[in-house]
């Protein structure tokens, strides 16, 4: 019941986010929709994880959307794309979802009873990490600060070569 | 075994080394490479000297007269060949002539090439020349004997061309050397006969050499299949060797072109050593030339001596009496040369090694002498060797005169004084007592006529009567040097004069070691002592055969002054006194019997056709045969290029058009949009997930 | 220390030198500098293998064997014996003076002699290599720079000759790699040395029948034909008379430089393959041809002198010449053939004439490439012209380069005291016993060269000077000291020829053997 | 229905969601939010294995969802910085327009 909840929540979150026109309100929208996967997760018992979403999605990545849309705030054109590929689009994103949904309701591979409630503790997780995944947290790193790098080298207001 | 002979490889290779040296010397030191030609020829002959005095000891004390030195050379498969010399009598009087000879003429031509601007250049080829033919003369192998005799051939050919600018002397030393090498070819055809009948081409070796007992026996047994003996075939073929070089008929062509060399070459090579050398190869191969098989019980010249034989007795005359029609003095010299070489292999044929080389040996003298002669008349006329244009020269020149004379008549056999009569008598005695023919003994008689004939005729033009070169010179000036005008005939100088003196005294007194009551120089050759007997003149047949040829000499020199000396010679430009008598045959005398347009029209002429057919094959045929194919193959790929162009290309570009098109249309879908990417995706997503999900399924 | 080189290292130098020339650019001095360095190298490592080779012995030495493509049975296997080594001495002889003879050479200087260095690579491996495989590599290998040197440095006709002399060996090459692939087929052998055993046993014929399903009538058949592919492989590279057409235009078309590699060295590879590829594999089905390869070989020695006789460019004569003094290479091959058995006499006339071909091969090798050279700076003199009628009395300006050029034209007549001499006088004194007829009718190629080679010093060095070259230039110092080399030579092996007789007699005897 | 399966549709609803945003709208932002949201179903997708999973654990689904969230991360700092650097140069965000790649 509370799974039902939590999913409506996140759904209409993520459908408000992409059809409303100001982008503000469509980011407040997505906040929604990613604070109810983190309570989908910890539904699920996935206790970190559901804590990681909130705060890398809802404090991090909404917070620089909302950055953005205010440093590229005069663009002025809002809105849909031209009535044909809005058509055709949605034809796809049905098609997509179709197969999707079809291919879940016809597997028979998930009609198993639900196994008992996993450990994921923080220290098992934290075990984990600097066990047996060492290798892929470094580079995930070195990924995060590669990035942080060259984010700010893109975004720097480029001087001007020529005069 | 003694010094001398082992070291009498020295003897060729002082001048060979001086040849060398002179070769490196710069064009104007001319001392330095005259003395030391000189030098080293000088020293070869004192060692021939000690060469010939051991063996006149060896001979004196009763031991071997022959020593000989093996070695070897190179290997081929499992054997050595070897090479070496040797020292024996016929090698000692031959090494003595050439090097003394030698001698005199290298001291002559210090003075006849004077004024040449490659005098050094001249001196190189004439050390080469004495290095190659001393080779041929110590030789014990074949092979070491036609390597220098080929050698002997090079330096030749380098010395009638010794004028190169001249284009006749260009030609004539070509043409000598193409002629001998026809016969050479010959020889080298019978040298590998002989090595493989042998298997050795040591001459001797212990009894294992080519010309000893065992290796003769099996040649002569030995048949082919034309019935002939193998001996006999060899010793044809090495035979024609000694024709090339020895200028007998038919390859005597070369000889009086190669007059166009200095005369001190045609003196040396021409007339007294190189031209000997095929009789002496003739000689040193003697015992498988006589070689016949023991069984035949009637013991007759073989077939080999009796072409040699008769081939000497054809050119004796045959050359003679071209002689007697040429005008130019070298070349009547050559063509008595040619003749007198005709001699000695009769003599050779008929009586044997001694005969044959005892006339080698005393016409070396006194030709050298004449040739020598010749050269001072012509280095005393500018460079005149027309006899019609000399004249009257016994008082300007006395020396040349008298030296000339001596070889004259020594050259006619003189009875008595003069060593060409004795040597000469003894081939006439031998070929009268010859089993097969007398025709030989009546060829020579002959000769000797004509010999004393045409060198009477030629001593009158020279020597006397008045001098025509002036009147020649006011005639035409310009054909002739102008600065001889002024200038007359003279003498020349001392290291001319000397040894034409030298040369005129040995050709009296050689006369002495071979005549009948003294033949030192056959039982030298044979090894034995000799002994002195007056009784030798009263052999069977020696004094009718020695008052025979003093007659014919005498008629010769009669008929001579008859013709030429009555009446003094007065103009040049008037026709000969025979000429006069019968002209048809004074111009067939005078052309050499035409053989040299003889070979022109036939053998050079043939050589040529098929020179020019073998180019022709090469151009039309082999390489029309190719054209052909490779034409084949062009048309086959004309005939691929319109398949191309007209079928495959056409078909190709429809394709390309279409290809082009299509890909017009696809470039549609690469709008540069993210979005109609991404819908791509999305297609290609679904899709997947359906054909992934219905293939499980089936 | 061991000194002793290895083939494979002999290989590899020219190949490195060629890298290097043209790593080096265009800098003509430099390059020419490094390749004449690299060619010295080859030849000091040659020299090397000559001191080392134990004469002693007539089978391969300093082998070395290498799986390559096992699944083919293609093996890296290299040695030498006496003919390789003396091969492989006037391979690396020659280069230096083709060098020498192209030291002025204006046009892309740096590809010419990388070319050069790549052709003398490929002459090497031919005469090294012992696998079919890796021989046919090399054997093509050699062709190509050949190929670009005449394209692109030759005469006016230099097109047509370089194709006509590509076509022709590729056909020849065609032939012969068609027949190796049927053997290697029906044997599954590669090798040289393994394949002529199996000649020699007999089990050749029997597998060659065995895997055609044929009679032993039609192996027999068989065998001749693959001997003829082969055969015609070498027969255009030797040349033999009709096959030498491409011969004369390619001479007198390549550069004088490069004319010297093709006569000097790569007509011997032709040579080679016969000795040591045709004899030992295909002797029976050779011997039955005998009386016709015999034929063939006196009309190449006496078709090619009386071609060369009418001849009027120096170099056309030359490549006439050449022809002919192979020829008389030919006749050696062809004569020993002759089934003889155990008659030690005639096996000793055979060790004689196979001894004769190889110093014949050297001294043709080393002759034909000086008088080429001789020509070349005769060129550089008159501005390209070479007629025989466009000179003439060159002794009184230039004494020495006659003189000179007069010891190399008296080594390819053969005369006594120069190399040509032995030669000629071995392969004729083996001939003679074996094949008499043949040998006779060759000496005329003896007198004929005489005429033709007497003929240039005639029109040439004598007569009236012509007066275009009244000022012609003798011989620099510089010219004298690099030609020195080959005189000495020529007039050292003709006074003692035992310097390459001692060390190839083992082999000759060793191949002797072989072919009863 | 059992709770994977409805997790799953889910996550294939906010997958489609997503992509139905990155498909339909022009502006650059609006589509980085929808890249966004499709990550986030994957990353459900991860979790719900995870625990219904057979070998619940090793950890395996929630250590890949960490560092997904790590790699969103620094996609989105690197997406939002090439739009403000494009919208720099061409004055817009609209995605329609950057088509110079065009084919």
């Amino acid at each position: 019941m509370l799974f039902t909840i939590f999913a409506a929540l996140t759904v209409a979150g993520a459908v408000a986010a992409i059809s409303l026109r100001n982008l503000v309100h469509s980011v407040l929208s997505l906040i929604l929709a990613f604070a109810g996967l983190a309570a989908v997760y910890l539904l699920l018992g996935a206790q970190f994880i559901g804590f990681a979403q909130i705060l890398v999605y809802v404090g991090a990545v909404a917070i620089l959307i909302v950055f953005t849309i205010l440093l590229t705030r005069n663009d002025g054109t809002f809105g849909h794309s031209s009535q044909a590929s809005w058509n055709l689009g949605a034809l796809i994103v049905i098609a997509v979802f179709g197969t999707l949904a079809w291919a879940i309701h016809s597997s028979t591979a998930l009609h198993h009873a639900p196994p008992p409630q996993p450990e994921a503790t923080m220290q098992q997780i934290g075990t984990a990490l600097m066990v047996r995944f060492a290798l892929p947290l470094e580079v995930i790193g070195l990924l995060l600060t590669a990035a942080l790098i060259g984010a700010a080298t893109i975004a720097l207001h480029e001087k001007q070569e020529r005069p | 075994m003694t010094w001398i002979v082992r070291n009498l490889w020295l003897i060729p290779a002082l001048p060979a080394l001086a040849a060398g040296l002179s070769a490196l010397a710069k064009r104007h030191q001319r001392r330095f490479s005259a003395s030391l030609a000189i030098g080293a020829m000088g020293l070869s002959f004192l060692l021939s000297l000690c060469a010939f005095s051991q063996v006149m000891l060896a001979i004196a004390h009763g031991q071997a007269s022959r020593q000989v030195v093996n070695f070897p050379w190179f290997q081929f498969g499992d054997q050595w060949l070897k090479l070496g010399w040797m020292l024996d009598p016929l090698t000692a009087i031959m090494l003595v002539m050439v090097t003394f000879v030698g001698l005199l003429i290298f001291i002559y031509s210090t003075g006849y090439m004077a004024h040449d601007d490659n005098f050094t250049r001249f001196f190189c080829f004439l050390s080469l020349f004495a290095a190659a033919m001393l080779g041929v003369v110590i030789a014990n192998s074949l092979l070491l004997l036609f390597m220098c005799w080929e050698l002997v051939g090079l330096t030749s050919y380098l010395l009638i061309g010794f004028w190169y600018h001249k284009p006749s002397a260009a030609a004539a030393a070509k043409k000598a050397f193409i002629t001998t090498r026809i016969g050479d070819l010959a020889f080298l055809v019978g040298m590998l006969w002989l090595f493989s009948q042998a298997g050795t081409l040591l001459f001797y070796d212990q009894g294992a050499g080519c010309l000893e007992h065992s290796a003769l026996t099996a040649m002569v047994a030995h048949l082919t299949s034309i019935g002939m003996a193998a001996s006999t075939g060899i010793a044809l073929l090495i035979f024609a060797g000694a024709v090339g070089k020895s200028g007998q008929v038919p390859l005597h062509v070369w000889l009086p072109d190669a007059m166009e060399g200095p005369t001190p070459v045609s003196a040396l090579i021409h007339a007294a050593t190189m031209v000997a050398a095929g009789v002496f190869l003739v000689a040193r191969v003697y015992p498988l030339m006589a070689a016949h098989s023991d069984t035949a019980s009637v013991i007759t010249a073989t077939t080999a001596l009796q072409v040699v034989t008769w081939i000497g007795a054809i050119t004796a005359v045959f050359a003679a009496l071209i002689a007697v029609a040429q005008n130019d003095i070298k070349r009547i010299l050559a063509y008595s040369t040619v003749s007198q070489l005709g001699y000695m292999m009769m003599g050779l044929g008929v009586g044997g090694v001694a005969v044959g080389m005892f006339h080698l040996i005393t016409h070396a003298f006194f030709k050298s002498l004449l040739f020598m002669g010749a050269g001072s008349v012509i280095h005393g006329c500018q460079e005149e060797q027309d006899i019609r244009r000399m004249g009257g020269l016994s008082k300007l020149m006395p020396i040349t005169f008298a030296t000339y004379a001596v070889g004259m008549l020594a050259l006619c056999g003189f009875p008595l004084f003069f060593s060409g009569f004795w040597s000469k008598d003894a081939i006439l005695h031998a070929a009268m007592g010859w089993s097969i023919s007398r025709v030989p003994f009546y060829l020579g008689s002959l000769g000797a006529l004509l010999t004393a004939f045409y060198m009477t005729r030629q001593v009158y033009y020279v020597f006397f009567g008045t001098s025509r070169l002036a009147s020649h010179n006011e005639v035409a000036p310009a054909t002739h040097a102008p600065h001889s005008t002024s200038a007359t005939p003279h003498e020349s100088p001392s290291n001319m004069t000397v040894p034409l003196v030298l040369l005129a005294t040995c050709a009296i007194l050689l006369g002495a070691i071979g005549t009948p009551a003294w033949p030192w120089f056959d039982s030298f050759l044979s090894g034995e002592s000799p002994v002195f007997a007056f009784a030798g003149f009263l052999e069977h047949g020696i004094l009718p055969v020695m008052l025979t040829s003093t007659l014919i000499v005498f008629l010769g020199l009669a008929l001579g002054w008859w013709f030429y000396g009555r009446k003094p010679i007065l103009s040049a430009d008037r026709p000969d006194a025979l000429e006069q008598l019968h002209p048809g045959i004074f111009h067939v005398l005078q052309n050499k019997f035409y053989v040299d347009e003889l070979y022109e029209h036939t053998v050079i002429r043939w050589n040529s056709a098929l020179a020019t057919f073998s180019d022709w094959l090469d151009r039309w045929v082999w390489n029309g045969v190719v054209m052909s194919v490779s034409n084949l193959v062009l048309g086959l790929s004309w005939l691929a290029r319109s398949t191309d162009t007209y079928l495959v290309n056409t078909s190709f570009d429809e394709g390309c058009h279409t290809v082009t098109t299509s890909g017009k249309l696809l470039a549609r879908l690469q709008s540069g949009r993210t979005q109609s990417y991404l819908r791509m995706v999305g297609i290609a997503f679904a899709a997947l997930v359906l054909v992934l999900i219905w293939s499980a399924r089936s | 220390m061991n000194l002793t080189p290895s083939i494979s290292s002999l290989t590899v130098v020219p190949l490195v030198g060629a890298l290097a020339v043209l790593a080096l650019g265009s800098n003509r001095k430099l390059a020419r500098g490094v390749a004449l360095a690299f060619a010295f190298l080859a030849l000091l490592v040659t020299l090397l293998l000559w001191h080392h080779f134990n004469s002693a012995s007539g089978t391969l030495q300093f082998e070395e064997v290498h799986a390559w493509i096992p699944a083919l049975g293609v093996q890296y296997h290299v040695g030498a014996d006496g003919l390789s080594l003396l091969m492989l001495l006037l391979s690396t002889l020659i280069v230096p003076m083709s060098m020498a003879a192209s030291w002025h050479i204006q046009e892309k200087p740096s590809l010419y002699f990388a070319l050069i260095l790549l052709l003398e690579a490929g002459l090497i491996g031919t005469f090294t290599a012992l696998n079919f495989f890796h021989w046919f590599l090399f054997w093509e290998l050699s062709l190509i720079p050949a190929f670009f040197l005449i394209r692109l440095w030759g005469g006016s006709q230099r097109a047509t000759a370089a194709t006509q002399f590509f076509l022709y060996t590729m056909v020849g090459s065609v032939t012969l790699l068609l027949s190796f692939l049927a053997l290697f087929l029906y044997t599954g052998i590669f090798d040289f040395i393994t394949l002529g055993e199996l000649a020699r046993s007999g089990h050749l014929l029997q597998s060659l029948a065995a895997t055609s399903h044929g009679t032993a009538a039609t192996a027999d058949r068989f065998a001749l034909l693959l001997c003829l592919g082969a055969l015609l492989g070498f027969a255009v590279k030797v040349p033999i008379v009709p096959f030498h057409t491409w011969l004369p235009a390619t001479y007198a078309e390549a550069p004088t430089g490069i004319t010297m590699l093709l006569t000097g060295t790569m007509s011997k590879m032709g040579l080679y393959g016969l000795i040591r590829i045709l004899l030992p594999i295909f002797y029976l089905q050779m011997r039955s041809m005998r009386t016709p390869l015999l034929w063939l070989a006196v009309a190449t020695v006496v078709l090619s002198a009386y071609a060369a006789l009418v001849q009027k460019d120096l170099k056309r004569i030359f490549a006439y010449s050449s022809i002919n003094h192979l020829g008389y290479c030919l006749l050696g091959i062809f004569s020993i053939l002759k089934f003889t058995g155990d008659d030690p006499a005639l096996l000793s006339e055979k060790a004689a004439a196979l001894s004769g071909v190889f110093l014949q091969m050297f001294n043709h090798g080393l002759t034909a490439a000086t008088l080429f050279w001789f020509v070349a700076l005769l060129e550089k003199r008159s501005g390209g012209l070479r007629g025989l009628n466009d000179f003439g009395g060159l002794r009184k300006v230039a004494p020495v380069f006659c003189g000179l050029m007069g010891i190399a034209l008296f080594s390819s007549l053969g005369l006594p005291g120069l190399n040509g001499f032995i030669g000629e006088f071995l392969i004729f004194k083996g001939v003679f016993p074996l094949a008499g007829w043949a040998a006779s009718l060759s000496t005329l190629g003896l007198l004929l060269t005489a005429i033709f080679l007497l003929g240039i010093m005639q029109r040439v060095f004598a007569g009236p000077l012509n007066p275009s070259f009244a000022h012609m230039p003798d011989l620099t110092t510089a010219e004298r000291l690099s030609l020195f080399p080959a005189l000495a030579l020529m007039v050292t092996l003709g006074i003692y020829p035992q310097l390459v007789l001692g060390v190839i007699n083992s082999t000759v005897l060793h191949l002797v053997q072989q072919i009863r | 229905m059992t709770p994977l399966s409805s997790c799953l549709l889910l996550s294939s609803l906010l997958f489609s969601v997503g992509f139905a945003g990155v498909l339909m709208r022009r502006n650059a932002i609006l589509i980085l939010i929808g890249i966004e949201l499709m990550l986030n179903a994957a990353n459900l997708n991860f979790i719900a294995f995870w625990r219904y999973g057979s070998a619940p654990e090793a950890l395996t689904g929630v250590m890949f969802v960490i560092f997904s969230i790590g790699v969103a991360a620094a996609e989105a700092a690197v997406g939002l910085a090439l739009i403000i650097s494009i919208y720099r140069h061409r004055k817009t965000t609209q995605i329609d327009r950057m088509n110079s790649m065009r084919g």
